[in-house]
């Protein structure tokens, strides 16, 4: 009944409020939680991100010196990142890409120098 | 052929099951049908029926009753058909990682085409991940 | 008389979540209801027993997506409860914007299903096109659109800005206005709505105290009962009276919800204007121990957490009641006696979340 | 050669039934049954084949005085059988009225016959009369009467059977059967009101013995409800007389239809009377659907080509006489009231042979309606309908008598799937109801006619008869397509369909018959020619042709061998194009939870395995018998009264 | 006689096509949407037509061809302007054949879609054989090709419920309830839920057909040169799409109620005005 007419023909001739994504890129908001860094510099592998991700999505080798990120079971949820004691992990502001086949993210660090 | 895999990749169906996600990729899956973001504008609609569909977006973890639910469905969707999983459960079981009624991945019931990360998946994400299964769609599987 | 038996579900277009309603009716006219829960157990609360208690906030939030922070509030202030710790006037204000905010998008996006339910596809659009400006709010605040993430124990973990706060009015005022124009008059008015929902699936106040429905189901039958009324975090600051309808059929409910989404708008606008400055946490040491039972007021009506520790780093036992479990029942009694085609209206109507129903 | 061929065609019927009665053997009773529906088909072929009609003929005046006594001695007989159920079982409904009834019309037709009469017995020169009507109603009485005996032969075998009886009742049952055609012909070809009438309680005899012939007391209620109900048309037929002779002075039916005059309305609509008891209208359908509880071949015979069939001949053949008047139009509205109400209660019926019964009085209140519109087409497509309904309708019940015997079930929900158990029998049965349902048979061609001819009609009524005519059929579409739905309703499987054994007796008489249905529907043209065209044109100008044997009147077209070869497309290229690989049949889509692909069942509470049921639409609630029935007699009664009043005014 | 025979057949899939991807468009502008191009039902049927074939039993593939031809045939009787009611029946048989198709598997929702299609058939068919009887009255002939004037200025209530049955043909809300356009149904397409691939793109190409037919016959009131009638046909086919997004949908005997109660009784009066006052 005509309670809704008006909206549809306002909609009808006005422009669409559709974002044209593949196209039209919005930029996230400067505070949103995407995918994480892990700063080589920083780290000193103390593995406590690896023990307060809850997604366990984080494995530290303390030996290979390697991090094993997954970002298929990442949950964004940024404990990591307020849980590092030495703050060497960042949160991207965009999220990780789909993808084909579910591959692990493997950051390698320089050999220890001490 | 060509107009055929044209047709293919531009009329995509989608089938959209929740196996046990927090509903939480349910609702940007449906977010990604609203005006802002208007996928049909790919030709993309929202069947609710395998038997129609191209595209089987399945969210959340598979468990023990879901399990056979998901095969079902997926055996009564025809061929080209591809699989997208959204959210990081559904990829790896993600943070139920070690609830005990998780089997884990979807891809450990049917086989998987694309994944979808994020908890929740954006919406982008969710249409990113259907574009790349469109790819797969076109050349038949 | 020929006698249907067939499966509602668990994979049907009407209910994005899996639940099976075994359906039996006569010509189109249900007769029985079964329901069959558990296609998406998950067993949080057992997982829960094996995470560290700060861990399971982030489980806790992803019981389900829609209220996830409710489910993070009530556990934290569970926490927070058994281990003494006063948190601060500051974190229970953004607690209640938060809070509120879910509560707008998650009767937004309710009120989208409801409308597609019954086949009125530009109101849901229509809906859910003002429902982004609310995800907006939310992914400019804590970061993400859904799972805002922002609890923990002790208080919260971002804070809002005066700009911040200043865009957040913005956003509601434009918010506001389009559910002004557009959506709020067909509701009130439109005749097709109200013969899909007026009659449709009628809980008595008898029937609802009897099978302890919660929430707006609850309040659609007239009877005054929300958990914001015992005034955890700021609500006792900011004021609150519940919103009651007495008819107690779909329609009740639906203005119920309607009028609770104006009600969180205004909660959202006092919580901003009233915001005291201060710290936004505070840092909690030790381990949980002894039990405790945390109540708040979910979209869908009231969350139980009951939480025991042990003096370890692990919980001994987390129980978590959720609303649409209690509402089940009543779905059961509003069920019989209705068509075929008023089952995804009046099943929705008590806006079932079975992500949080099943753990 | 045409008196010997009306004398076999009335009175071998009645011989051979005395024989059956006679004999107790089985196999000799089969053969004469067998051998008189050879001697009936082959009697009604030649007749069409040889007579020039039309043609009168009058027997000896030992036959009048026959006639006479019979009458009287049949009341007497009527009078025994309501007397003795009233000393049995003391007073009913039933015994009173038929004793009641059987009194009025015995002393007001003796007082007529004995007092006003001013010979005895009244003769009428010809006695017979046969034109191309009488000899269209012969053919399907002598044809499809004869195939349901034949069937008949082998169903009380199995159905004796069945009830498990010591003592064999079939001669009595094939003694009715027989007669029943003998009397039939008698009716449609009596010219004398007297004989028609003697005719005319002589298959309400028939009627009501096969109807009691199981003598449950179910049985006996329904037959004694069919008689008394035919008795009050008795009763119409004997005032029609008395009003007739004393206005006229000649008991000559044809005389009266040719000369129609004002006085004549009223024997008219008492007539009238009679043939709506008989042919079931609402409100009197009750005795028809009492009927079902008798053996499958006597409802076929009593709703396809006798009994009720002789109702509406009677319409049709007085139909000329009220051309025109104000009685045209009631009985227009009348017709077309019962055609809907009927197809209306078919609906919620879900017992197959009650859905038979509703849709046999529907489709004869549709031919009562076409008599009242009384336009050229309107008769056409009267005619049309009596051929194409007594094919159809005897052929589904043959057909559902099949079925009862193969799953010893007559509802419609037991029918589930039927189409892969008994893949021969349902399909005839679909093809038998399509042919009842779907353009471009005939019966739906007649339904054109008749929609178009009620949209031509002059009457101020006729927006009134439209509105029955359009619900009416859109009512019937609902019946029988879910009725089909059920038939067809199977279960996914890769095993290839296996025919039920091919029984002779069974068979061949649906086959003839769906043959019958679907060659004349696509030789409409001709059948119109030689057969609807002279009958019509007896008392109407034809205004049809068939020109390129498409079926033209004046206001529209009806195409109908395109569409049969659409139709034929339709079955031919799928069954090219449609291959069905076992590798590519998958489960019905059960929401997920199908347990396999052949079985309807689905998981469900506590991981169990639950049947999938499926019930089709019946709306009980809202168009249920009990809902609606009563009032649908109520207004029946005020349109019959309207129409006496209007008669009398 | 032979063009048009062919013409009908080849263009009338275009025209329908066509105004079915307009139709998306315009529904999801109304909705604030852009909406897929508007070729968008061509490439849906094309990829239907090359999915792979999966069924459940066969005597629905069987039927669905009888459902085109006979669409296809009521088009050709049109389009030479044969008789209207013959048409309506030919139509009539085009749809029962699709109801027995989708009875013939024993699926949930395919035989409630089945049972509540039936029940549009009781709504709808009335309205269309009393509207080819008012055409009747007005220009004594049954056949499209005696009818010469406009009859919208008489048969007003008419094309009334003529919108009724359209709205009911167009599967369009309130009263698309045997197999919706929105998905999120309690029926899961009901009648169409067990087609697939080719033969859900049949029963497309057939709607096509059936909606260019049934718009064709609303532009019959309006006869006067080729536009005035096209453009009626068109304008009603809007009517349908605003109806259709601004009401929620209704249930089955609110159809019949509506579809009775309005369109039959708009039809009959009518007919009756016209039976009394001359025509």
């Amino acid at each position: 009944m005509p309670w809704m007419l008006p909206t549809i023909m306002k909609n009808l001739f006005s422009r669409p409020v559709t974002r044209r994504y593949p196209y039209v890129k919005r930029p996230p908001f400067p505070e949103a939680r995407g995918k994480l860094h892990f700063d080589t510099e920083k780290c000193n592998l103390c593995g406590a991100c690896s023990r307060i991700c809850p997604a366990n999505a984080i494995i530290v080798d303390k030996e290979g010196r390697t991090i094993k990120y997954n970002p298929f079971a990442c949950i964004y949820c940024g404990n990591c990142v307020e849980g590092c004691p030495k703050k060497a992990i960042t949160m991207d502001i965009l999220y990780s890409p789909p993808a084909i086949q579910k591959e692990e993210e493997v950051i390698t660090f320089p050999p220890s120098t001490k | 052929m060509n107009w055929i895999a044209r047709s293919r990749a531009k009329s995509p169906w989608l089938l959209h099951y929740d196996c046990g996600s927090c509903n939480g990729c349910d609702i940007e899956i449906l977010a990604c049908l609203t005006p802002l973001y208007d996928i049909e504008r790919f030709g993309i609609v929202n069947m609710g029926n395998p038997k129609h569909a191209d595209i089987l977006l399945v969210t959340g973890p598979a468990n023990h009753p879901n399990y056979r639910v998901l095969k079902n469905l997926y055996e009564q969707m025809p061929e080209p058909k591809v699989v997208v999983v959204v959210g990081s459960c559904g990829c790896t079981g993600g943070v139920f990682h070690n609830c005990p009624n998780i089997l884990g991945g979807i891809d450990k019931v049917i086989p998987v085409d694309v994944y979808v990360p994020g908890c929740a998946a954006k919406p982008e994400a969710i249409i990113d991940g259907v574009v790349l299964a469109l790819e797969k769609l076109k050349n038949g599987k | 008389m020929a006698r249907t038996v067939i499966p509602f579900g668990p994979q049907h277009p009407v209910f994005p979540e899996p639940i099976q309603l075994k359906l039996e009716c006569e010509d189109e006219r249900i007769v029985g209801v079964v329901p069959v829960i558990g296609y998406i157990s998950r067993g949080i609360e057992k997982a829960a027993e094996l995470n560290p208690f700060r861990n399971n906030i982030f489980l806790c939030e992803r019981v389900c997506g829609i209220c996830s922070f409710m489910h993070a509030l009530c556990y934290c202030q569970g926490i927070e409860d058994m281990m003494k710790v006063e948190v601060p006037s500051r974190a229970r204000f953004l607690r209640v914007f938060w809070a509120e905010l879910s509560r707008m998008h998650s009767h937004l996006l309710w009120l989208g299903l409801l409308a597609d339910s019954f086949g009125f596809e530009s109101l849901f659009m229509q809906v859910w096109r003002a429902r982004e400006i609310i995800l907006d709010i939310s992914e400019m605040t804590s970061g993400h659109r859904i799972i805002q993430s922002t609890n923990v124990i002790g208080g919260v973990r971002r804070d809002i800005d005066e700009e911040m706060a200043q865009k957040v009015e913005e956003m509601l005022a434009q918010f506001k206005e389009l559910a002004d124009r557009s959506i709020l008059p067909t509701i009130l008015n439109d005749p097709t709505i109200k013969e899909r929902t007026v009659g449709k699936g009628i809980l008595t106040k008898e029937q609802a105290e009897l099978l302890a429905a919660v929430g707006p189901t609850l309040r659609g039958s007239g009877v005054a009962s929300d958990m914001r009324m015992t005034e955890y975090a700021a609500y006792k600051e900011i004021g609150f009276e519940p919103i009651v309808e007495t008819a107690g059929d779909s329609y009740a409910r639906t203005l119920v919800r309607v009028k609770e989404i104006y009600q969180s708008l205004d909660i959202i606008l006092k919580a901003l204007s009233m915001m005291p400055e201060g710290d936004i946490a505070v840092r909690v040491t030790g381990r949980p121990e002894g039990e405790v039972v945390s109540r708040v007021e979910q979209p869908r009506g009231e969350l139980i957490y009951y939480v025991k520790g042990n003096g370890t780093a692990n919980l001994e036992r987390l129980k978590i009641g959720t609303p649409t479990f209690a509402n089940i029942p009543s779905l059961l009694v509003m069920l019989p006696g209705c068509e075929l085609a008023d089952v995804p209206v009046i099943t929705l109507s008590i806006d079932p979340c079975i992500a949080c129903c099943e753990r | 050669m045409t008196a010997s061929l009306i004398g076999i065609a009335i009175l071998f019927p009645f011989a051979a039934g005395f024989v059956c009665l006679t004999l107790k053997n089985h196999k000799a009773r089969a053969g004469v049954v067998f051998l008189s529906a050879i001697v009936l088909i082959a009697t009604s072929i030649l007749f069409f084949s040889q007579g020039t009609f039309p043609l009168g003929y009058t027997p000896s005046h030992e036959w009048d005085m026959a006639i006479f006594v019979l009458d009287y001695l049949l009341m007497a007989y009527f009078l025994y059988l309501g007397l003795n159920d009233f000393f049995r079982n003391g007073i009913k409904i039933r015994n009173v009225s038929t004793i009641g009834l059987v009194l009025v019309q015995a002393i007001s037709l003796a007082l007529f016959e004995f007092s006003w009469a001013p010979e005895l017995p009244i003769t009428v020169e010809p006695a017979l009369f046969i034109d191309h009507l009488s000899l269209i109603m012969c053919l399907i009485i002598c044809i499809i009467g004869s195939l349901i005996c034949i069937y008949g032969i082998k169903y009380m075998q199995d159905h004796e059977k069945h009830l498990g009886l010591e003592k064999t009742k079939q001669n009595w049952f094939f003694f009715y059967m027989v007669m029943f055609l003998g009397a039939m012909n008698g009716i449609v070809f009596a010219n004398n009101i007297l004989w028609l009438y003697f005719f005319w309680e002589v298959t309400t005899l028939c009627c009501y013995a096969l109807i009691r012939h199981d003598e449950t007391p179910e049985a006996i209620e329904s037959g004694f409800r069919a008689l008394w109900m035919n008795l009050i048309g008795g009763v119409g037929f004997v005032v029609a007389i008395i009003l007739a002779f004393n206005s006229y002075g000649t008991l000559s039916l044809i005389t009266l239809i040719s000369n129609p005059t004002p006085f004549l309305l009223l024997p008219l609509a008492f007539l009238f009377l009679a043939a709506l008891t008989k042919s079931a209208q609402v409100p009197f359908q009750g005795w028809l659907l009492g009927a079902m509880v008798a053996p499958v071949p006597v409802s076929a015979l009593l709703h396809s080509s006798t009994m009720v069939k002789a109702g509406v001949y009677l319409a049709v053949r007085i139909a000329p006489a009220f051309w025109g008047t104000s009685l045209s139009a009631m009985i227009a509205v009348f017709g077309g009231f019962t055609f809907m109400a009927a197809a209306i209660l078919a609906i919620s019926q879900s017992e197959a042979k009650r859905v038979l019964a509703y849709s046999t009085i529907s489709n004869l209140g549709l031919i009562i309606l076409c008599a009242g519109i009384n336009t050229p087409l309107a008769i056409t497509a009267a005619i049309m309908l009596i051929i194409f309904h007594a094919i159809s309708k005897g052929l589904l019940f043959l057909c559902v008598g099949n079925i009862e015997h193969n799953i010893w079930s007559k509802n419609i929900e037991d029918m589930q799937g039927l189409v892969r158990r008994l893949p021969l029998i349902t399909g005839i049965t679909i093809a038998g109801m399509i042919s009842m349902l779907l353009a471009p048979f005939g019966v739906l061609i007649s339904k054109w006619a008749a929609i178009e001819a009620a949209g031509a009609s002059a009457s101020l009524l006729s927006p009134l008869i439209l509105l029955f005519l359009v619900i009416g059929s859109a009512a019937t579409t609902v019946f029988w397509v879910k009725w089909i739905g059920r038939f067809l309703s199977e279960v996914p499987s890769t095993e290839g369909l296996k025919m039920e054994p091919f029984s002779p007796l069974y068979h061949t008489p649906v086959m003839l018959l769906i043959g019958g249905a679907v060659v004349l529907s696509i030789l409409i043209a001709p059948v119109y020619n030689w057969l609807v065209s002279p009958a019509v044109g007896t008392f109407y100008l034809t205004t049809v042709s068939t020109q390129s044997w498409f079926f033209r009147s004046a206001i529209g077209c009806f195409v109908a061998w395109p569409l049969f070869i659409v139709l034929a497309a339709a079955l031919v290229v799928p069954s090219l194009f449609v291959k069905t690989k076992p590798e590519r049949i998958r489960a019905a889509y059960m929401c997920g939870e199908n347990v396999e692909y052949d079985t309807p069942q689905f998981r469900s509470v506590a991981d169990d395995k639950f049947e999938l049921q499926l019930g089709g639409v019946y709306l009980e609630e809202d168009l249920g018998e009990k809902k609606l029935d009563k009032w649908f007699k109520v207004i029946a009664l005020i349109i019959l009264l309207v129409l006496f009043v209007v008669v009398l005014v | 006689m032979a063009i048009i025979f062919i013409a009908a057949i080849v263009v009338t899939p275009f025209i329908g096509g066509l105004l079915r991807g307009i139709d998306r468009k315009l529904t999801a502008h109304m909705q604030g949407r852009i909406g897929p191009p508007i070729q968008q039902p061509f490439y849906d049927i094309i990829k239907l037509f090359s999915k792979s074939q999966i069924i459940t039993t066969r005597s629905p593939l069987l039927l669905v061809y009888g459902y085109l031809l006979f669409i296809v045939a009521a088009v050709v009787l049109f389009a030479l302007k044969q008789d209207l009611l013959m048409l309506i029946l030919v139509l009539g048989v085009a749809d029962v054949l699709l109801v027995m198709g989708s009875f013939s598997t024993r699926s949930p929702y395919s035989q409630i879609g089945s049972n509540r299609e039936l029940l549009q058939m009781f709504s709808y068919e009335p309205i269309l054989i009393l509207a080819s009887i008012a055409i009747y009255m007005e220009t004594g002939s049954f056949l499209i090709s005696r009818i010469q004037q406009p009859l919208l200025p008489t048969l007003w209530p008419v094309y009334l419920a003529l919108l009724i049955a359209l709205i009911i043909l167009m599967r369009k809300s309130p009263f698309d309830i045997s197999a919706s356009e929105h998905a999120h149904q309690e029926i899961v397409r009901g009648i169409f839920t067990e087609y697939s691939g080719l033969y859900l793109g049949l029963i497309e190409l057939a709607h096509w057909y059936e909606l260019v037919l049934v718009l064709a016959v609303i532009s019959l009131l309006w006869t006067a040169g080729v536009w005035p009638g096209i453009l009626l046909a068109l304008f009603s086919w809007f009517i349908v799409l605003i109806i259709d997004n601004i009401n929620a949908r209704l249930t089955w005997s609110w159809m019949i109620r509506t579809s009775w109660v309005a369109g039959i009784g708009l039809s009959i009066l009518n007919i009756i005005g016209l039976r009394l006052f001359g025509g």
